[in-house]
């Protein structure tokens, strides 16, 4: 029940949204409709970064608990990572190539997402190679901390490479920004949220009928 | 232009997503109809 | 009491491997576990050596608390299943005295020769564990476990594969240890080696105790064959 | 401490008598300097620029590949458990593992490295001491995320191939900290060169204590 109110109220907003950053926002005047990738773009990028912390939650979590529901948090945590960095990473290179030339970037917050896309697959890929449940949530848990400490310092090395080679870095919406923009860029940020939100809680409860359901069957399978 | 395929890539991503998690649903429901079916079949017999 | 153990519970994951083993082993027993493959017996023998943390349940070697001082109790415990945790690399004596130094045994050289003249492996004294038979490797392996010298002796299937001079071998070795006031825990689903020395006699199925006997008592015969027949016993 | 110098002593002379895994670090490594000598032949590039890349993809996956051999060795035959049945702790079993991971590397390093400065055209001076000290710090780094991580791989079907797939992105900062470093030395302009001593020190000892603590998580069944 509480899930459909949710999906209902994501629509609307992504419909709201969808009509704001087309028609009512303003044309940018350096960047022209490219800019219009940033009201996605942004909010796609914070996701990610909401993804990897609730991932270490998930992780600690299960460590101060053993409950694979913690283990069943961090996965749906690493799964919208996944989806929502690779969304971002091809708005970045959609808005990349007319305005600045390349495809491909390599600056400090681009590298960064990708290695973190990097983190989650490879999360997921231990994860399928392991099959008993008690395993899998164990060792992908110290998987998930090791990569989740690995995110600061990461971050760190790249913003140095950064610094110390300049290079031509025109930060986003280099133009002016009219309250028009801000707005719509608030709409879809909650646009965007709220997806996420509906998202994680239906992909979570899947998860846990998919284990009662195992469950069940393993106790069919042992009457037999 | 880049904005729409920009936006059109987003919903994509979001729609295998979607798709994946509700086959996923799909085949959760009907593991538990087998078993029901089972559980039904052995206490007929 | 050399081993006592609360209620121990094992899941992986929604299968129950022990559903609540409550157990006390006085010092200088020799107790022989029974059950099939699967029942649970050693996962038990695993939890007590502290190979796998339990699910639930307090255990205690020799009086001390596995969960608060797991490298005392290990100390204390000898563990030997058909898998013999050598080096095939390395040569007998290597071998030992790796495992020696681990434990921190004292005057290991003395020691690690009087074990394998005890063993019987003094020709193949350096010669890499790759070139053994599984007969020549499970002796090195019963000289690995009394290398520390441990009170607590736990034996998983140590029969398997053994030619007939090495289950001699690893007969004389635990009767010596009795005798030394050892106390053995042993794990098979061969009832003539478990029953020989021991002195008493438990069933597992599906994870839990079904029958405690006297080894020596005819009735544990017959409640074996029962369960072998039927499944559970009365 | 003693334990730790028996895992080291017992993984010498296994080592010794086998020779598996510096020998198959050794052979990657100078594969991969001289692959890319052919790579980058016919580009008239800076070689000063461009090799401390090659030096530290070189180190990389031949770190990766000794990781995998220092494991296979405690999972054939079980040894593994026979290690946790020891009255040592998980985290100085960990530690042990990581000191002999780390020894294999750097030997293998001391042969590659003569190598690329022969390759490159470089002197044997004052800076190759830098760079072998920068290697140390590298290697440390490489070896401490390597060693828990090679264990985790043990556990799936695939060990071989999961152990670079969790373990490359984990050492991006390594990687760059430790080219970036290396390069400074090589072109002689260290002004930043102190900074990426500290992300290397950093991670070493954030990495170190973090695996300390969980190793037994990745370790127990």
């Amino acid at each position: 029940m509480k899930l459909k109110v949710l999906a209902i109220l994501t629509l609307v907003s992504m419909l709201t949204a969808l009509y704001m950053i087309f028609l009512y926002a303003p044309r940018e005047a350096l960047q022209g409709d490219a800019q219009r990738i940033f009201y996605i773009h942004v909010p796609l990028a914070i996701s990610g970064y909401v993804s990897a912390f609730l991932l270490l939650i998930g992780v600690i979590g299960f460590f101060r608990t053993g409950d694979l529901k913690w283990d069943r948090f961090g996965e749906t945590a690493a799964a919208l990572g996944v989806t929502f960095i690779s969304a971002q990473l091809i708005t970045g290179s959609l808005w990349s190539r007319p305005i600045w030339g390349p495809w491909w970037v390599w600056d400090a917050r681009t590298t960064l997402q990708l290695v973190l896309d990097l983190i989650f697959i490879a999360y997921f890929m231990l994860r399928s190679y392991l099959p008993d449940p008690q395993k899998r949530a164990k060792l992908s848990a110290v998987f998930g901390l090791l990569g989740m400490i690995d995110v600061p310092i990461n971050y760190l090395s790249i913003y140095l490479v950064r610094t110390q080679h300049p290079q031509a870095v025109v930060s986003p919406g280099g133009g002016g920004v009219s309250p028009e923009m801000g707005l719509t860029l608030t709409v879809s940020f909650t646009a965007v949220g709220l997806l996420y939100a509906y998202l994680f809680n239906r992909r979570l409860a899947i998860a846990k009928v998919e284990e009662e359901v195992d469950y069940l069957e393993q106790v069919v399978l042992a009457h037999e | 232009m880049f904005a729409f395929a920009a936006y059109g890539a987003v919903f994509t991503v979001i729609f295998v997503f979607l798709w994946m998690m509700i086959s996923r649903q799909n085949r959760i429901e009907k593991k538990l109809e087998q078993i029901k079916n089972q559980l039904k079949d052995r206490n007929a017999g | 009491m050399a081993l006592e153990s609360e209620d121990i519970r094992k899941t992986f994951g929604y299968f129950t491997a022990l559903g609540g083993v409550t157990l006390k082993v006085k010092r200088g027993e020799f107790l022989a576990l029974f059950g099939r493959n699967g029942a649970g017996k050693t996962t038990f023998l695993k939890i007590a050596a502290t190979l796998v943390k339990p699910t639930q349940g307090r255990l205690r070697i020799e009086g001390i608390d596995v969960r608060e001082q797991p490298e005392e109790a290990r100390r204390r415990i000898g563990f030997l299943s058909h898998n013999t945790y050598l080096y095939r690399d390395l040569t007998p004596i290597e071998n030992l005295r790796f495992f020696g130094r681990l434990y921190g045994v004292q005057d290991l050289d003395e020691r690690i020769h009087s074990l394998i003249d005890r063993v019987g492996l003094q020709r193949r004294a350096s010669d890499p564990v790759r070139s053994f038979s599984r007969g020549l490797h499970q002796r090195l392996g019963v000289a690995r476990v009394m290398l520390h010298d441990p009170s607590l002796i736990l034996l998983d299937e140590p029969y398997t594969g053994l030619d007939a001079n090495a289950v001699d071998t690893l007969n004389q070795m635990l009767d010596e240890a009795i005798s030394a006031g050892k106390t053995i825990i042993l794990t098979t689903h061969d009832l003539e080696q478990g029953l020989r020395a021991a002195s008493r006699a438990i069933i597992i199925d599906r994870g839990k105790i079904v029958f405690t006997g006297d080894a020596r008592d005819p009735a544990t015969r017959d409640a074996y064959s029962q369960y072998i027949r039927v499944g559970v016993t009365p | 401490m003693k334990s730790m110098s028996a895992i080291i002593f017992k993984d010498i002379v296994i080592e010794m008598r086998n020779k598996e895994s510096i020998t198959s670090m050794l052979m990657f490594g100078v594969l991969v300097l001289v692959v890319f000598q052919f790579a980058f032949e016919t580009i008239n590039v800076e070689r000063g620029l461009l090799a401390p890349g090659t030096l530290w993809v070189a180190f990389s996956f031949a770190a990766i590949l000794g990781l995998n051999r220092s494991l296979a060795m405690e999972i054939d035959n079980d040894c593994l458990q026979g290690l946790l049945l020891a009255p040592i702790s998980r985290g100085e079993l960990y530690l042990g593992k990581v000191a002999s991971n780390f020894i294999f590397m750097m030997i293998a390093e001391a042969i590659v490295l003569p190598l690329f400065v022969v390759f490159n055209n470089l002197d044997f001076n004052l800076k190759f001491l830098e760079v072998a000290a920068i290697a140390c710090l590298g290697t440390l780094g490489i070896a401490s995320i390597g060693t828990i991580l090679s264990t985790i791989s043990a556990n799936t079907r695939i060990k071989e191939v999961m152990l670079p797939v969790l373990q490359i992105p984990l050492t991006v900062p390594v990687i760059i900290a430790s080219v970036e470093a290396t390069r400074e030395v090589l072109t002689g302009d260290t002004r930043g060169i102190s900074s990426w001593l500290y992300v290397l020190a950093g991670f070493i000892i954030v990495y170190l204590t973090a695996s300390y603590l969980v190793f037994e998580f990745a370790v127990e069944e």
